[in-house]
């Protein structure tokens, strides 16, 4: 059994600078004019992430829900050793598609986020950064032992825990990793539920998502991004 | 052979003694760090070993020492030989090498970032390289404990339990011991 | 001027014909593509939950204003394109606008949406975007070649540019196609056919792997539902181009899901057993292929 | 009347009298003189007045009572009269003008003047050719003395190379005399008979006299002191030494040469070898006097020139050689007297100039007047010479003329660059007054003379045309500021639209829409400018009269005199440009090039009729039919920039004013495609070895039209991408004209008036970002959509139009042109024409993607719209664009029933259903409605789905997890097209530039190499004097044994 | 008796020719030229002799109604004085040049003063 230094104290005091690029810069126009430049205020949106109302008909509702259950379209961004274990799904053997699975390779048109595997804080990162870029209603589903607790990177400097402490998780596939077989079973239970109307990640995370940034933040030291990607 | 190349260099850059592993054609020997250039050097244009294979380090924190070991391998021979070079671990300030081996510079980053040994002079060195936002001390050093940082950083999942794997699968295939 | 509502009514239902055609035609070829490599492959109503789902996002993002026509350029340029060219022949209703124009109409009509897409998708600020459309432009410069050749011979050889009277000369017999009465013609029309279809080996323009699908790299619900409507509608609308010059024209609605089913198959064939090209590696093909034929055909008329 | 002999008498005792003026009284003696060369001039003005109303006969004055042979006898003829005017008055002007010179030197100096002005009179006057000798003598001495006025050191090493050669020369000439005196027993020029060409006897003696005459002259390439001597002396007398005793060393040679008119030709040889050997050797140089001094050589051999023609010019010899003359004199003369007020002697130097716009005028005079252009003496002279030369087969003289007149323009106009565009060195002390004013008298002069001969021409004179004077006007309005000159411009513009309007017909009338209404509409982006705007109306107004004047022309003349004004205008307006210089000078360059191919393609097709009407060209002999048209097809041809004979246009339609390039875009062109709509009118059908000619511009303009498209799509400059597209869309009209039927006709017209359209919109909108980023550069900008929202909707529908996508006009083109094709004879150059309508496509994309597209920089991120008033023609166009997309039939309807005059097969037949041709039809109502509605509902149905979108910025996009680094970095805009280049990139291939620079290149080493034959030492010179005499001699006998 | 005036003349003007263009130095340029020109002069006055005839004065010897039989040409001669006038004038020239030169520049080689070329 590993020993833990009692004495050890991770640095909380250092501020990881600003990103040369994000900092404020004078800038001179074309007709001699100096302008300042914020390039977080200029360059990107600041809005913060609105909840959404659901369809005032619940049938309307209802079926808007069976599409997207049915309309499920993959983000292809692997973070771990599960990204392999998607492939697989592809093949014939194990045929996807006729669940009306698909995947997409820009986030602004996938509404099922895989975080498949272990995350790192850099990668975290970017899986934020994606994550808010998809439009919602979208979806997040914890690949494997990892996300759920940290698995065999319990000890990891490094790496993350518990994924729901910083993106709303619809379903967690338990597994080191999870076979396809326990992928599909996945899907079907994450169509359930947002046939039942029960993924609503997206509006948990705008209502709670100061409780997210901060959780986020904590981790991220150098947060160089706005607080929502649009 | 590699005793014959051990020889050929021995006396004139004071090497340690050779140490030669279970594997044929894989050794290791100690120098000094003044010797490290002209070896170097001396090895790749003369020995024939072009390729650098790696460098990293190790911390030996109980001798207050950073031992850097450079594997180089020549390819025509297939013979690998480590040198090993022992930095004071509180002035860690190592010899950048990347004008011999451009990809030297990839390593010495590594090193500056994970064992915050200095290499003055290498390209991009302060740069960051796989850490992004690191604040704390250089996560390999051995006085950086990554669990007491993570328990300090992650939280545990309630109910997680953790067992040494050995006890856990002495435990499961052999009950009764 | 008074306007003619049965033909619009026709016009709305031509669309709506066209359209589930296409929903339904290009799950089909998706499942067949499925069932050769032994899938199960895709529910064959599966393109409509994907549409609805699109126009059932609930955030939505906007970079600008041609960002935002951009899909509505490119749905227009399908349905335009399909309602200027007659797509039953022997039936004044079913030509809707022809009576706009004649051929030159229909090819040039073809670029009005690439350009309101483009436009939109270059709006986005996306460099995937910027670098699909210059594959793209790049690639339909020398593809859409050998069709104006082809058409410059077809329409030399009927001695008009009516499409109507361009299928009334076909009539009577399938040797009296264009396929047969003007064979090199025809094979240098589905060079540009296949080149234009969006399809391997010549889909570089939308390379997933490469550059996230090019130019509609940000576009997303209705936007993208827009777009999927277009994307079945719009090859038959150049399909149905193709069927009346070339392959006598459809007098009823069943001849017309045969014949452009059939056409259509032609670019998925060569799809599926042809590698993908790099954009200069495409526009030599047509150059050194496409182009000799194009211009044999317009020599021996 | 005076006797003209006291021209001679007062010069001569004017000159004794100095010697009795006290050493120490300058005064005195420089009004002494002042008032001798005063009185001089005007006796000589008198007579010419006197011959110029006809009140006066010929004189003979017998100076000793004695008729010929026994005494000297002086002759006071016309010539005799405008020529000892001509070397009176620059003596006068330069006396003044040395003053200080003068007066240092003191009364012997201006007593030496006197006798240089009064011998050059005597030379001019005299028919005897020893008193010839006498003459000559006393100027060499007198040259030997004047000389020495320059303060310039090396003006003596020059001084005594001069004398060595001349004494040579007169030895020569004096055994010359003493053995024509011999042969005919007279040294009277009327007695000596008709000498036949031969080198015996009293041959040999002619022979030698008239060698020494020529040698007087500078021959190329026996000529190397009299360049020391131009390069070194005063600037004062370099002017009376090449206008003055220039002239009457001429005069000298013709009197001779009248005698036997069997030598000629060698004249006419020695000729024009120095005319072009001269020019091409002047190419080189950086030195201001030596470069006049080769350009005065290369004059005084086109004069000899015509001279050596004189047999065949006939009445009209005076008339022409007296223009060249006169224009080179004043021009000569006034060029050494600005020099002479430039501080510095390299060429460059001139840029200091710039501190008075007038002298500046007076270079662009003086410069346009040695080139030949209207509406100087040089211009009417060289019209009459080619003609007259043409109709006498003498083709290849007038082909070597025109090469080496376009080798001079080539200088002077690249000189004239460096005075307009380069650096001008601080704090300039200012100009002496008393030289400016003579410079001023010298301008007067030459404009009057420009009067005089435009008078006496058979042709009319272009100085009393309406929109030449208009234009001319706007010099005096110069001081008024540019936003009332522009006020007037456009009214002047409008009116002559408007009083001309009944007289044209539709062809005429569209072209003068475009050019008159046209250009009014661009003059109101010249709003934009405030201040006053110097030198920018009346080049700008010259260009508008040319082509006023160009379109209603009637005759050959008034076309070309059209062409030429047109062409000197739209030089001025595009040198105005920043970074201009170069591309300027390429332009006058071909365009000049091009002047001289359409004046000899008029030349031969008039054959001697004066004047020509333009319909006549339908009759020109079948002989000479074919080479007419290449002539005049490669003239028109070099305005319409067609490849091969295009790379002029680029710089200079993108390095102009941000209101100039559409003018020249958009309007100039035209000219061009004007001149090849009366040609192929006219002489359509001309065959060549049995090849219809208009094939050969089917394929010119099918390349034209795919390369210049393919050029565009790789430039990074905005306006060199429009630019290069000029180059496409012209190739598209010279297609379709020359497809010669009736579609293809009414799609040339199509494409002239949407070219313009949309060619000036485009411009006027990337000069309106350009006024806002300052760059051209599209891969700098991007994203200006949301700042600049009116430039990007001209763009847009300028796109659109330009692509052909319908419902714009653009389609309209596509349609006609569809059909055009149909009856076409031709199908190959077809596929060049289907494979650059979407290479168009491409560009255009890239320039509005470049620019408003993509991601916004962070320098641009505060810029305004375009200034308002370069918006305002914008906006114009865009209703005009979208209005003739709908209503075309409104211009076309009665175009096409003009053009079915020439072609009554193919018309089209427009009904209220729609535009029904042979093959098609096209409803563009319909089209504009079903697209409109069709839009609008699906707009209405995103709008209602997507209302409710979030408005992100330019860095919310995917970007692969990560987030986009600098705009910089982000915008993908530079080198668009790369797969596009990787695939075709070899056909851009700078071949046609290539091939233009090796024949600069070749010219300007041949002249590197060539002047180092000037070795700079005056036994050397001497040498090359005795060895030319020689070479004469034994090729002339070597022809005749 | 005036061919031989006339072969010395020519004689005398080509030497004076080859003289000046084979010598450097301006004083032997310019007696060189002067060579040259008085070779001209007895070329023009060989020219004007008629043989046996007499100088053309009208006085006693020759009285004027028969003068124009007896007399050689007077033109020629006239013509040679005023060359010689001439040839004075500019003999002259040259010296006061060649003397400034050598002043100016200190040396009297014509090939010293090329500054002036191409």
């Amino acid at each position: 059994m590993k020993h833990m230094d009692p004495n050890f104290r991770k640095d909380t005091k250092t501020e990881f600078p600003q990103r040369e690029e994000l900092k404020p810069r004078k800038v001179t126009t074309p007709d001699g004019q100096v302008i300042d430049i914020e390039p977080l205020q200029d360059y990107f949106c600041q809005e913060p992430p609105k909840v959404h109302q659901k369809s005032y008909f619940k049938i309307v509702e209802d079926f808007y829900n069976w599409c997207r259950a049915e309309s499920l379209w993959i983000l292809a961004f692997g973070t771990g050793c599960g990204a392999i274990e998607m492939r697989p799904l592809m093949t014939p053997r194990f045929d996807a598609y006729r669940y009306g699975i698909q995947w997409r390779a820009t986030p602004r048109q996938a509404n099922l986020l895989m975080i498949s595997g272990y995350l790192s804080v850099k990668t975290l990162k970017r899986a934020i950064r994606t994550y808010e870029q998809m439009q919602g209603p979208k979806y997040v589903v914890g690949l494997g032992s990892c996300t759920i607790n940290g698995g065999m990177y319990w000890d990891s400097y490094n790496t993350i825990k518990k994924l729901e402490e910083y993106l709303p998780v619809d379903l967690y596939i338990a597994g080191c990793m999870p076979r396809p077989e326990a992928l599909l079973a996945g899907f079907m239970e994450l169509k359930k539920k947002i046939k039942a109307g029960n993924a609503e990640g997206a509006n948990k995370y705008a209502e709670k998502f100061d409780w997210y940034k901060a959780n986020q933040k904590a981790v991220i030291k150098d947060w160089d991004m706005p607080d929502y990607n649009w | 052979m590699m005793q014959a190349i051990y020889d050929r260099l021995k006396d004139r850059f004071q090497l340690g003694a050779l140490d030669v592993r279970s594997r044929k054609g894989l050794a290791f020997v100690d120098l000094r760090r003044e010797f490290l250039r002209p070896v170097l050097t001396e090895l790749r244009d003369v020995e024939g070993f072009t390729h650098l294979i790696l460098l990293t380090a190790v911390d030996w924190i109980e001798d207050e020492r950073f031992q850097l070991t450079y594997l180089l391998n020549n390819r025509q021979k297939n013979l690998d030989l480590g040198l090993r070079l022992r930095l004071d671990r509180n002035l860690a300030i190592g010899e950048t090498i990347h004008d011999l081996w451009p990809t030297a510079a990839t390593y010495q980053r590594e090193l500056r970032e994970m064992f915050g040994i200095a290499f003055p002079g290498s390209p991009r060195v302060d740069e960051e390289f796989i850490l992004e936002g690191w604040t704390d001390m250089p996560p390999y050093r051995r006085d950086f404990d990554t669990l007491a940082y993570s328990q300090q950083t992650h939280a545990d999942r309630e109910g997680r339990e953790t067992s040494d794997p050995r006890e856990f699968m002495k435990q499961i295939l052999y009950p009764k011991d | 001027m008074s306007i003619d509502w049965p033909r619009i009514g026709y016009a709305a239902l031509t669309l709506f014909i066209v359209i589930n055609y296409g929903m339904i035609m290009t799950a089909l070829v998706r499942k067949i593509g499925a069932r050769v490599s032994g899938r199960y492959g895709i529910r064959i109503y599966q393109n409509y939950i994907d549409l609805v789902k699109n126009i059932a996002l609930r955030s939505k993002i906007t970079h600008g204003v041609m960002y935002y026509l951009g899909p509505v350029f490119r749905l227009t340029g399908g349905v335009g394109l399909l309602l200027f060219v007659p797509t039953i022949y022997g039936s004044a209703m079913w030509s809707n606008f022809s009576f706009a124009g004649d051929l030159v109409l229909a090819l040039y009509f073809v670029f009005f949406g690439t350009l309101g897409m483009a436009l939109g998708a270059a709006e986005s600020g996306h460099p995937y975007s910027a670098i699909g459309i210059t594959r793209g432009l790049s690639q339909v410069t020398v593809a859409e070649l050998p069709l104006a050749l082809a058409v410059f011979a077809i329409s030399l050889q009927y001695q008009t540019l009516n499409i109507t009277d361009i299928v009334a000369a076909q009539q009577g017999g399938i040797f009296n196609w264009t396929l047969f009465t003007n064979p090199v013609a025809t094979l240098a029309a589905l060079f540009a056919f296949v080149g234009t279809m969006m399809r391997s080996p010549f889909d570089v323009v939308i390379a997933p792997q490469e550059i996230p699908i090019g130019p509609p790299t940000e576009y997303h619900s209705s936007y993208l539902a827009l777009m999927q409507t277009n994307r079945v509608l719009f090859p038959i609308a150049k399909t149905v181009i193709y069927m009346n010059l070339f392959f006598g024209g459809a007098t009823n609605w069943f001849e017309f899901a045969i014949k452009v089913f059939a056409i259509y198959m032609i670019s998925v064939l060569v799809g599926v057993v042809h590698p993908r090209f790099r954009v200069e590696q495409s526009i030599t093909f047509f150059l050194k292929w496409g182009l000799p034929v194009g211009v044999l055909a317009i020599l021996l008329v | 009347m005076v006797s003209p002999i006291l021209i001679i008498a007062i010069g001569l005792g004017a000159a004794f009298l100095l010697g009795f003026v006290n050493e120490d009284r300058k005064g005195i003696a420089f009004a002494l003189t002042l008032a001798a060369l005063a009185a001089m001039s005007l006796i000589a003005l008198g007579w010419t007045l006197a011959f110029a109303a006809g009140n006066a006969q010929t004189a003979d004055i017998l100076t000793a009572g004695f008729p010929p042979p026994f005494a000297i006898n002086l002759r006071m003829g016309p010539a005799e009269a405008a020529l000892s005017l001509l070397v009176a008055a620059t003596g006068f002007l330069s006396a003044i003008y040395m003053r200080d010179a003068l007066y240092r030197h003191g009364r012997r100096a201006m007593a030496v003047l006197l006798v240089a002005i009064m011998a050059l009179t005597g030379i001019v006057m005299t028919r005897d050719i020893f008193n010839l000798f006498v003459f000559f003598e006393l100027i060499v001495i007198a040259t030997g003395g004047l000389v020495l006025l320059s303060e310039d050191r090396r003006a003596l090493a020059a001084g005594f190379k001069y004398l060595v050669v001349a004494q040579v020369i007169s030895i020569m000439l004096l055994i010359g005399i003493a053995f024509v005196y011999h042969a005919m027993g007279s040294l009277n020029i009327d007695d000596i008979g008709p000498v036949a060409l031969g080198f015996s006897g009293a041959g040999l003696a002619l022979f030698l006299v008239l060698v020494a005459l020529f040698l007087e002259l500078k021959p190329f390439p026996a000529n190397g002191w009299a360049l020391d001597i131009y390069e070194s002396a005063h600037p004062g007398f370099s002017a009376i030494f090449s206008a003055a005793s220039g002239s009457a060393a001429l005069f000298a040679a013709d009197k001779v040469l009248a005698t036997s008119p069997a030598w000629l030709p060698l004249a006419t040889a020695i000729g024009i070898i120095t005319f072009i050997g001269a020019n091409i050797l002047a190419l080189r140089q950086n030195n201001d006097r030596r470069l006049l001094g080769y350009s005065s050589v290369a004059q005084i051999g086109l004069l000899l020139t015509i001279v050596g023609q004189r047999d065949l010019l006939g009445d009209s010899y005076l008339f022409i050689a007296g223009g060249v003359l006169v224009a080179h004199a004043i021009a000569k003369a006034g060029l050494f007297w600005m020099s002479g007020l430039v501080g510095h002697r390299d060429l460059k130097d001139w840029a200091v100039l710039r501190a008075n716009p007038v002298l500046i005028f007076a270079f662009a005079t003086f410069v346009a007047m040695l080139v030949g252009l209207p509406p100087f003496p040089g211009f009417y002279a060289k019209w009459d010479l080619a003609h007259i030369l043409m109709a006498g087969d003498r083709a290849w003289l007038v082909a070597l003329i025109l090469i080496g007149a376009l080798i001079e323009a080539g200088y002077l106009f690249r000189w004239f660059g460096f005075a307009t565009k380069r650096e001008a060195p601080e704090g300039f002390p200012g100009f002496s007054v008393n030289k400016m004013g003579i410079v001023f008298v010298t301008l007067l002069a030459g404009w009057t003379s420009g009067w005089i001969w435009g008078d006496l021409s058979a042709n009319p004179n272009v100085l009393s045309m309406v929109p030449v004077l208009f234009a001319l006007a706007f010099l005096v309005l110069e001081p008024l500021p540019a936003r009332i000159k522009n006020l007037i411009a456009i009214a002047g513009l409008v009116g002559w639209f408007v009083f001309r309007y009944p007289a044209y017909d539709p062809l005429q009338l569209v072209f003068a829409i475009i050019i008159l209404v046209g250009g009014a509409v661009i003059f109101l982006a010249s709003f934009n400018w405030q201040g006053r705007r110097l030198g920018f109306y009346p080049p700008a107004m010259l260009m508008y009269a040319g082509l006023a004047m160009l379109i209603e022309a009637e005759t050959s003349f008034t076309f070309f005199a059209s062409w030429e004004i047109l062409t000197l205008g739209s030089y001025f307006l595009i040198l105005r440009g920043k970074m201009s210089e170069p591309h300027a000078l390429s332009y006058i360059a071909f365009s000049l090039g091009g002047a001289f191919a359409i004046l000899a393609g008029f030349a031969l097709a008039a054959n001697g009729t004066q004047p020509f009407e333009m319909a006549a060209l339908a009759d020109v002999a079948q002989t000479a039919a074919p080479y007419v048209f290449i002539l005049l097809a490669v003239g028109f041809m070099t305005k319409t920039a067609s490849i091969g004979l295009h790379i002029w246009l680029p710089g200079a339609h993108a390095e102009a004013e941000t209101d100039v390039s559409p003018m020249v875009s958009g309007i100039l062109l035209k000219a061009g495609l004007f001149g090849l709509w009366v040609l192929l009118m006219h002489m359509g059908q001309t065959q060549f070895y049995g090849i219809n000619l208009t094939y050969f511009l089917v394929w010119i303009g099918a390349i034209s039209a795919f390369l210049g498209g393919l050029m565009a799509i790789f430039q990074e400059d905005a306006k060199r991408l429009l630019a290069y597209s000029s180059i496409s869309q012209m190739g598209y009209a010279l297609f379709s004209l020359a497809l010669m039927n009736h579609l293809g006709w009414l799609l040339a017209l199509m494409f002239v008036i949407n070219h313009y359209v949309y060619k000036s919109m485009l411009f006027l909108a990337v000069g309106g970002v350009y006024a806002r980023t300052h760059t051209k550069l599209m891969y700098k900008m991007g994203g200006l959509i949301t700042l600049m929202p009116f430039s990007f909707v001209s763009v847009l529908i300028g796109i659109i139009a330009m692509s052909g996508v319908p419902p714009l006009s653009g389609f309209g083109g596509r349609w006609v042109f569809y059909n055009a094709i149909m009856t076409a004879d031709m199908r190959l150059p077809i596929i060049l024409i289907f494979l650059s309508g979407p290479i168009g496509f491409l560009y255009l994309f890239r320039l509005i993607h470049s620019i408003f597209l993509g991601q916004l920089k962070d320098e641009h991120r505060k810029l305004k719209e375009a200034p308002f008033w370069l918006l305002v023609p914008q906006m114009i166009f865009v209703l005009f664009l979208l209005a003739f997309a709908v209503v075309p039939g409104l211009i076309l309807r009665r175009v096409d029933a003009y053009i079915s005059t020439f072609f009554p097969e193919g018309g089209l037949e427009w009904t209220s259903g729609g535009i029904i041709s042979e093959f098609g039809y096209w409803n563009p109502v319909a089209i504009m409605l079903v697209i409109g509605v069709i839009f609008v509902s699906v707009f209405l149905l995103l709008l209602w789905m997507n209302h409710d979108a979030q408005k992100v910025k330019q860095f919310n996009i995917g970007f692969a997890g990560e987030r986009p680094y600098r705009p910089e970095t982000t915008h993908f805009a530079w080198n668009f097209f790369a797969p596009y280049r990787k695939a075709m990139g070899f056909l851009v291939l700078p071949v046609v530039t290539t091939f233009w620079n090796a024949v600069t290149d070749v010219l300007h080493e041949t002249a590197d190499f060539a002047r180092k034959f000037y070795t700079g030492n005056g036994q050397t010179y001497a040498l090359q004097a005795l060895g030319f005499v020689v070479v004469l001699f034994l090729i002339g006998s070597g022809g005749t044994p | 008796m005036a061919e031989i005036a006339m072969m010395s003349g020519f004689a005398l003007i080509l030497l004076g020719i080859f003289g000046a263009l084979t010598n450097r130095n301006l004083l032997r340029m310019i007696v060189a030229f002067s060579i040259a020109s008085t070779g001209v002069n007895v070329v023009l006055v060989s020219i004007g002799y008629l043989p046996g005839r007499t100088a053309p004065i009208l006085d006693a010897a020759v009285p004027l109604e028969s003068a124009a039989a007896q007399i050689v040409d007077p033109v020629p001669q006239a013509l040679v004085l005023t060359a010689i006038v001439i040839g004075l004038g500019v003999t002259a020239l040259m010296l006061a040049y060649a003397y400034s030169l050598f002043r100016h520049r200190k040396s009297l080689d014509i090939s010293d003063f090329t500054e002036l070329k191409w």
